[in-house]
């Protein structure tokens, strides 16, 4: 299935909500809507992975190329995440230790490091 | 259930399809449900990594993925890039810091995942994976297995 | 989208891994989502008769189907079965009464439709089919396209 | 998706209606079904089609089969099918000639030669 993707605000937080697979096909729209959202001044982004079925090593290429862009300007990523066979492949990866992974958007906008 | 080939074009379109047909195929032989989405994920790992290879050094050939009812359900994914480029990809763990220290991510080139970060997520993911230079030629053969029902 | 290329065993279970794949990779090819039923029949058709022709003449040679987008989507299903025995199923009607009469099948065996009616279907359902005897080998070719988006 | 069976009876009618799909994997354990019927003397079998997704020359030999045997004991064996894709295969292969085909089990049920 396609990839599909949504993106709101709250206060200076970015919600991008990601559905469908990213895998080496979708993940080049991905990667441009975060290179977007960081060209524009987002540097606070929390992705919603909770509508994502299929996630593979492209797309924590394109999270972690994410997660550089907004450091860059003292940002943050989030990530909002509770299905078990996607946290297993940050578990796996030992992207856990990257990614700071929340179980719901509220949880995540309302974080500060 | 006997045996599938099947060859694809280095694009990455075709590693769903190489997906798609691991998985019908996996499921109809009989492997477990909850081997599937492993099955779908470790398949896909090595044919994007073999499609990148491709792109860059055969863009040509076709890459080979056969599946097999051997007592096992085997997976074998075969490219056709070169050996010796490919040494770097042999040990998953390499250049990768060990999967403990990410760090080194944020040195890499925009993103992109280093060398051999498919074939490390496919060896933390899978139990019977061996990665092996093909022999017959140029390219590496990836070969993994699952239990069957 | 270029080549894909699926090679099966002789077994009704990869019949549907065939549909399965022709199906994706047209889909994904851009062809007109009205075609995809008729692909899904006619690529089935057509791995059907090879599978009972294995079974029977070549049961541990591989049946192989080639996608290609070539300005038209192009499906290619190619058997090892004898092309002497095959003689009788190039003409889809042979033997079939001109599909109008259909008292012949009551002789027929237990309700096994008479070889070539799987083509016959094939005929009638897709606009651009070509049966030829493989040539650089045993077996027959049945070459279908359907046009792209 | 795999063939699904289920019989009941209606008078001296039985109606067998099929799901899912009848192809060179599923159609044996049609045939069988049919088999069954016919050696435990239903002879009328009306055959609902209209959970069918999926049905190919195999699947018309099976259903041809079944009228063979029970024309054998001077019974019939009627369809019910609206979906276009479906019919357009009887149309074709010229057996709209060779099976009543009714647009509900109902009328099925009740037609009589
Ligand atoms: N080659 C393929 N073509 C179409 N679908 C595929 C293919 N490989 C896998 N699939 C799976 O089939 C399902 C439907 O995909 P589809 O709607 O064709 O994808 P998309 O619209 O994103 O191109 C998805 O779950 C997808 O993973
Ligand atoms: N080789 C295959 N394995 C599994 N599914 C397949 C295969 N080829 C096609 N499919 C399609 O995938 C869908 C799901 O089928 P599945 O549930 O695996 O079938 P079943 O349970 O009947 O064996 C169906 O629409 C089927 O046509």
């Amino acid at each position: 299935m396609d990839l599909s993707l949504s993106t709101r605000n709250e206060g200076d937080r970015t919600i991008v909500a990601v559905g469908g697979e990213i895998d080496v096909y979708t993940a080049p729209k991905l990667r441009e809507q975060l290179i977007d959202l960081v060209s524009n001044g987002s540097y606070h982004i929390v992705v919603d992975l909770e509508g994502v079925e299929f996630l593979d090593s492209t797309g924590l290429g394109v999270l972690v190329g994410g997660l550089k862009r907004v450091r860059a300007h003292d940002g943050s990523l989030r990530l909002v995440c509770t299905q078990e066979r996607i946290l297993k492949i940050f578990r796996i990866t030992g992207l856990t230790k990257v990614f700071p992974i929340h179980p719901s958007v509220d949880e995540a906008v309302a974080a500060r490091d | 259930m006997a045996t599938v080939r099947l060859q694809i074009s280095a694009t990455p379109a075709h590693v769903r399809t190489a997906r798609l047909v691991a998985t019908a195929v996996a499921r109809r032989s009989g492997v477990a449900d909850s081997a599937l989405d492993e099955i779908r994920l470790a398949v896909g790992e090595a044919c994007s990594r073999a499609v990148s290879l491709h792109e860059e050094f055969a863009p040509h050939e076709l890459i080979t993925l056969l599946l097999a009812d051997q007592g096992t359900f085997v997976v074998t994914v075969r490219d056709m890039g070169p050996t010796g480029a490919e040494a770097r990809h042999i040990d998953p763990l390499e250049g990768f810091d060990g999967l403990g220290v990410p760090e080194t991510f944020f040195a890499g080139n925009g993103g992109r995942m280093p060398a051999g970060f498919g074939l490390a997520l496919i060896g933390g993911l899978v139990d019977d994976v061996e990665i092996d230079p093909a022999g017959d030629g140029p390219g590496t053969v990836v070969r993994m297995s699952w239990p069957l029902g």
